[in-house]
């Protein structure tokens, strides 16, 4: 099939389908119309979509944990643990590794070992495998909207199982799980396959049900700066309204410095909120996700509850309308139920705490967002540019010439020339922009940036700097700075 | 001088941060190493190490999924003809906080020479390496 | 002795000290000379005047736990295993609860029992039974600066015997601990118990050594408004100036709205700095302490740990010079020196992650300093006024008059009539300002803020809205609003 | 009606905040309290019992000296003539995060009727009272 930004047809749509459905047995238990009077049945309560709406409404951020293990009954117990102990206000099933990678059989090695050894070997919820019978069963298990989370750069027939089971969200996307996920699957196919995703949630939502997309904001979660996720996010979004999603949270990883972080996400709203109207998509529900800090945690737990409470604290002061939420155990392993519920309770005592409370306008965060959006503009007028006005082809092409370009990302589609450092105050600033089409401006606004913090550090502003700041947040502060500053 | 390594990130793991930084790492420190990237499997690691006469394999699994991945990689490199290469692995091996002790036992068994526990900085494997191969 | 804002002459101190020395038999090995020689030999790093001034040079805040236990072994166990495995970067020792009324008889059954217990029968350090040697013997085994933390409306012994062995920092004053501390103790003896100590600080000041002295911003912990802690401090700051003090730690624990609590903390500066400069104290160190969250707290320690780490992060943005420090126990008991140092880590990586981040100048954060600021005007003009310009008589006055009140204190020399309650934005606002002199407009502005909350909430602006604020941070929110609300 | 108690804060200890909202809620309650406040020895407890012809003594600490300050008071009510009096106890009673099933213990082996953990509501207390009573 030829990559546009178009609406699929229902012929090009029931034709993929039927191949999809064969991947594994578990698709031939969809039936559409069954599956549509069922997400009809879902109470208000249960839905994604209604849930993020009333938050906005009220100017509140939910929290939302990550959690997914091998079986079935576990998995359960996991998420209403997460429920009703930790106070989550959204749930997630995070897919395990091989499900993303479609390696369905590994996935039945993977539970028939947890199986026996009475804990889970898979990193997550192996949806596909346990097909929506299974993946019911833990919807009608819990009370509150759940949504899978995963990585998978084809998700076809996941996303198919999700949504037929009662789940109301999926997240992910043609650039966002693929190039930090994937190391060989073209962009040409992610695309493809993620206008497949969105048009199931476009098809629902023409037949009156109402299920929200969410693409992966944080990417390779390491040092990406705001214009490349914002940049990415609107281009997921867009991609998806195309297809007929109407209810869309777009992501944004957090970066630590909170002018920076803050005018991340708002220029991310009022930007998308443009660029939405510009295309002609009018009748958008617009939210968003701030994720805590989605880079080495320090292993130490105190720390790291320090890390996910500063995370919360920002999300609440940006206004997102939900945060996603990291444990103590996060530099270790996938957390016990416990330790992911103690993520939860700390992440909401700081939201409510902060409950109503923004961080007000200054020259300082009026100029970051305007920093933010002129860059992001750079972006997406190339992106445009480049594929002759179709923004699939575009953003294929943009990374093939490096307009596009994610930091530490292990996908052969992905240029990996931008260097990001942090300048002296922590916010995320480029060293080496590569291909990326910024203005001579802004390219010189970052180097001087960088360049006090060189003088400040008494050092040239180097790969070293990348190298500290990496390793920075895991030894407990922001800035990687040299042994005597 | 024994010096040359594969290495890379087994099964179906896109975790690309660390291993960068141990490519770099590790070159630094003066070794030559065959960096096969994330998403590799037993096999990419077995070739490479067949096509580079590799002194050692440095496996890293941070996802969770080690413990299954890693399984029987000592056996092939046996049948591959790879008798006695060093095999190390690191990063966050198995699923959960779990023992270290239990987690270490269990990848020696499976015929690694070390093994090491989250967050063990690069410098801590160089030393070992430099013991291992007799530098 | 008359009470009046006025140093003391050597006589007149010479003459009560002989008294101060005679009340326990450790007072007897205190020799000034001897003393100022000992503390002439203190290194830089563990001086704490010194300390505070690098970190407000170098814009960074420093992080101090509280902690005492009866016995002088157990405690350095404890100072160390803060300084080495918390990371803390000024050390204290609490002192127990029978010293701060002077009752050394049962601090020597607290002694005896906690040898024969194996644990801590007492809440702090009872740092007179044990002298100038167990003070000493402490002091020697740590490597940071150490200063005393208590609640004496008396302290003159304790603070001669800990300068006396090297500890470079006494908390307290003669407003602060007592109306918060004490049921009937009278404001004139407290005011000239603490010009004592000021005294001993100025003394030993005019001997080339720097003394730190910092009046407890808090007071009762408990919805106190910026005002009314800030106008106190203030008074301490001026009392300690005249009896020679030139190194000042001015005080304030965290309310819990963002713009509120920086602006409390640039108020305070600024102010502060007016004041001496007005009457004459030119030379003074000015720096600041930021209380995490003083009322309570919530017994869930994850809960805790998100109210410690946004306290270390609005301490940061503040730009505090440091920040006393809770500890994941601290709604049940004293803390296990595990869990202090848990508060510890957690705050300093807060504050890592936000070094050199402050909260930048807003319409709303000037709007604050601004009110904060004149509110304050309001009170110390009018106890200058009722002092006849000599600021000790006014501030016993000002307490008699209501002018000073401080809600929830247990003194009976303190009016009592004041009630506080959050805004809507969960800004601490005056319900009751009962005789606090402030203009009609400001007491307008309170009254509407209460009334915009009362309509959002429902309800009438009414003493209920004070329980429920007063339970609120422990059940995990900022406001304490109705059930449905 | 048995609705007669004396309240307040037992020996140095100067938490008001408590205190001052168990007034609040036991009064509401219909209960005619006679409160000591902060700061109060056995003797001012026993005074005021005897001075209101109290049914109950409720008293509160919160500083950590509970245990100390505690001590004898059952044997000083006999004394005193306040035989079968009520002796409840609650608030932060003892020095630390303590098993609370030992601290109770040990509070009743000191004569106390009941005591509370760290964070009780007035409301427990309340119903306790009644029932004790015999409302
Ligand atoms: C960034 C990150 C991501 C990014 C990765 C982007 C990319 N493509 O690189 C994204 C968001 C995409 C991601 C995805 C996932 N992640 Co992830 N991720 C992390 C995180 C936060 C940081 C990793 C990192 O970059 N660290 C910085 C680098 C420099 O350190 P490092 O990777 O640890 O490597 C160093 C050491 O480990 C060591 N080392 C590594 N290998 C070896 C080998 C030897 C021999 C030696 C001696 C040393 C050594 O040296 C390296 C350099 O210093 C970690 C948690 C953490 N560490 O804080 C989780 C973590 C690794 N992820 C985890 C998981 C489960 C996942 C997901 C399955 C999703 C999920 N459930 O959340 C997917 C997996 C997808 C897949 N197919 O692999 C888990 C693994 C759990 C476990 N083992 O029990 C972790 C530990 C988080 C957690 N506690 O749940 N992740
Ligand atoms: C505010 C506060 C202060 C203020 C008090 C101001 C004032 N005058 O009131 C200040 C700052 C002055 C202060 C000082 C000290 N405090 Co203080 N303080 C607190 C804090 C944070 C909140 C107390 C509060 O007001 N809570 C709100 C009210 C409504 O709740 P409450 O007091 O718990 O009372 C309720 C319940 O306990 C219950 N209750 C109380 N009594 C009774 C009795 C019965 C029969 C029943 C059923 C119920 C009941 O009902 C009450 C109403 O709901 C607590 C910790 C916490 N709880 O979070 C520490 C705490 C009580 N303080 C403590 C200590 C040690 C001190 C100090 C010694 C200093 C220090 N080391 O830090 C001094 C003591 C001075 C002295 N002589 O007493 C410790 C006690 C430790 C222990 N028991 O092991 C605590 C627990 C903190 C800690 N974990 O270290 N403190």
């Amino acid at each position: 099939m030829e990559l546009k930004n178009k609406k699929w047809s229902d012929e090009q749509f029931y034709k993929v389908r039927e191949e999809v459905l064969n991947q594994w047995p578990t698709g031939k238990e969809i039936d559409f119309q069954e599956a549509a009077d069922y997400l009809k049945k879902v109470p208000e309560h249960k839905n994604f979509s209604l849930k993020l709406k009333k938050a906005k409404e009220e100017g509140i951020t939910l929290a939302q944990p990550r959690a997914g293990v091998a079986l079935v009954d576990a998995h359960i117990e996991l998420l209403t643990y997460l429920q009703d102990e930790g106070g989550a206000d959204l749930l997630p099933s995070t897919i395990d590794s091989y499900t993303r990678q479609n390696r369905y059989n590994e996935c039945e090695v993977g539970i028939k070992e947890s199986e026996k050894a009475g804990r889970s070997l898979l990193n997550g919820f192996p949806g596909v495998n346990h097909g929506v019978k299974g993946c019911r069963k833990v919807f009608e298990a819990v009370n509150l909207p759940l949504q899978a989370r995963h990585g998978t750069p084809d998700a076809r027939l996941l996303t198919e199982i999700i949504h037929a089971s009662g789940w109301t969200s999926n997240e992910g996307g043609g650039i966002s799980y693929n190039i930090p996920y994937a190391k060989s699957v073209s962009l040409e196919k992610t695309i493809l396959d993620w206008q497949y995703c969105d048009r199931v949630a476009g098809i629902y939502e023409e037949m009156g049900i109402k299920i929200n997309r969410e693409p992966f904001g944080p990417l390779t979660g390491t040092l990406v700066p705001p214009c490349i996720s914002n940049s990415v996010a609107i281009i997921e979004g867009l991609l998806a309204a195309e297809q007929g999603v109407k209810n869309i949270t777009l992501g944004y990883g957090q970066c630590g410095n909170l002018i920076q972080d803050v005018a991340a996400i708002r220029a991310l709203v009022e930007q998308a909120e443009e660029y939405f109207k510009a295309y002609g998509y009018n009748d958008i529900e617009l939210t968003t996700v701030f994720h805590q800090w989605m880079g080495g945690f320090p292993a130490d737990e105190s720390k790291a509850f320090g890390v996910i409470s500063w995370g919360s604290a920002t999300a609440a002061l940006a206004g997102a309308t939900k945060v996603i939420v990291k444990t103590p155990h996060e530099a270790v392993g996938i957390p016990t139920k416990e330790a992911n519920a103690m993520g939860i309770k700390a992440t909401k005592q700081t939201l409510n705490l902060l409950r109503g409370q923004r961080l007000p306008m200054s020259k300082e965060l009026e100029a970051e967002i305007a920093l933010i959006k002129a860059e992001t503009k750079c972006i997406l007028d190339k992106v445009f540019e480049v594929g002759n006005g179709d923004l699939a082809v575009g953003t294929v092409k943009a990374f093939e010439q490096g307009i596009l370009d994610i930091p530490f990302a292990p996908s052969k589609f992905n240029a990996g020339v931008i260097l990001p450092a942090r300048d002296n105050n922590g916010a995320v600033r480029i060293l080496n922009a590569g291909n990326i089409p910024f203005t001579k401006d802004i390219l010189d606004f970052h180097r001087s940036l960088l360049e006090e913090r060189g003088r400040y550090e008494g050092r040239d502003v180097a790969f070293q700097m990348v190298v500290d700041d990496i390793f920075a947040v895991g030894k407990g502060v922001l800035v990687g700075r040299p042994e005597n500053k | 001088m024994k010096n040359k390594l594969v290495l890379g990130v087994i099964g179906a793991d896109c975790h690309a941060v660390g291993n960068k930084i141990l490519y770099h790492a590790f070159t630094e420190a003066g070794f030559q190493v065959e960096n096969i990237g994330v998403l590799s499997s037993q096999e990419d690691f077995i070739n490479a190490a067949i096509e580079t006469n590799a002194d050692a394999i440095i496996v890293s699994s941070l996802y969770g999924h080690g413990e299954i991945d890693c399984r029987g990689l000592r056996e092939k490199c046996d049948e591959a003809g790879l008798k006695g290469i060093l095999l190390y692995a690191g990063g966050n091996l198995v699923v959960g906080k779990q023992e270290w002790s239990d987690v270490e036992k269990r990848f020696l068994d499976m015929g690694f020479n070390r093994a090491y526990p989250p967050g063990t900085s690069p410098q801590t494997t160089i030393n070992d390496l430099k013991k291992d191969l007799g530098w």
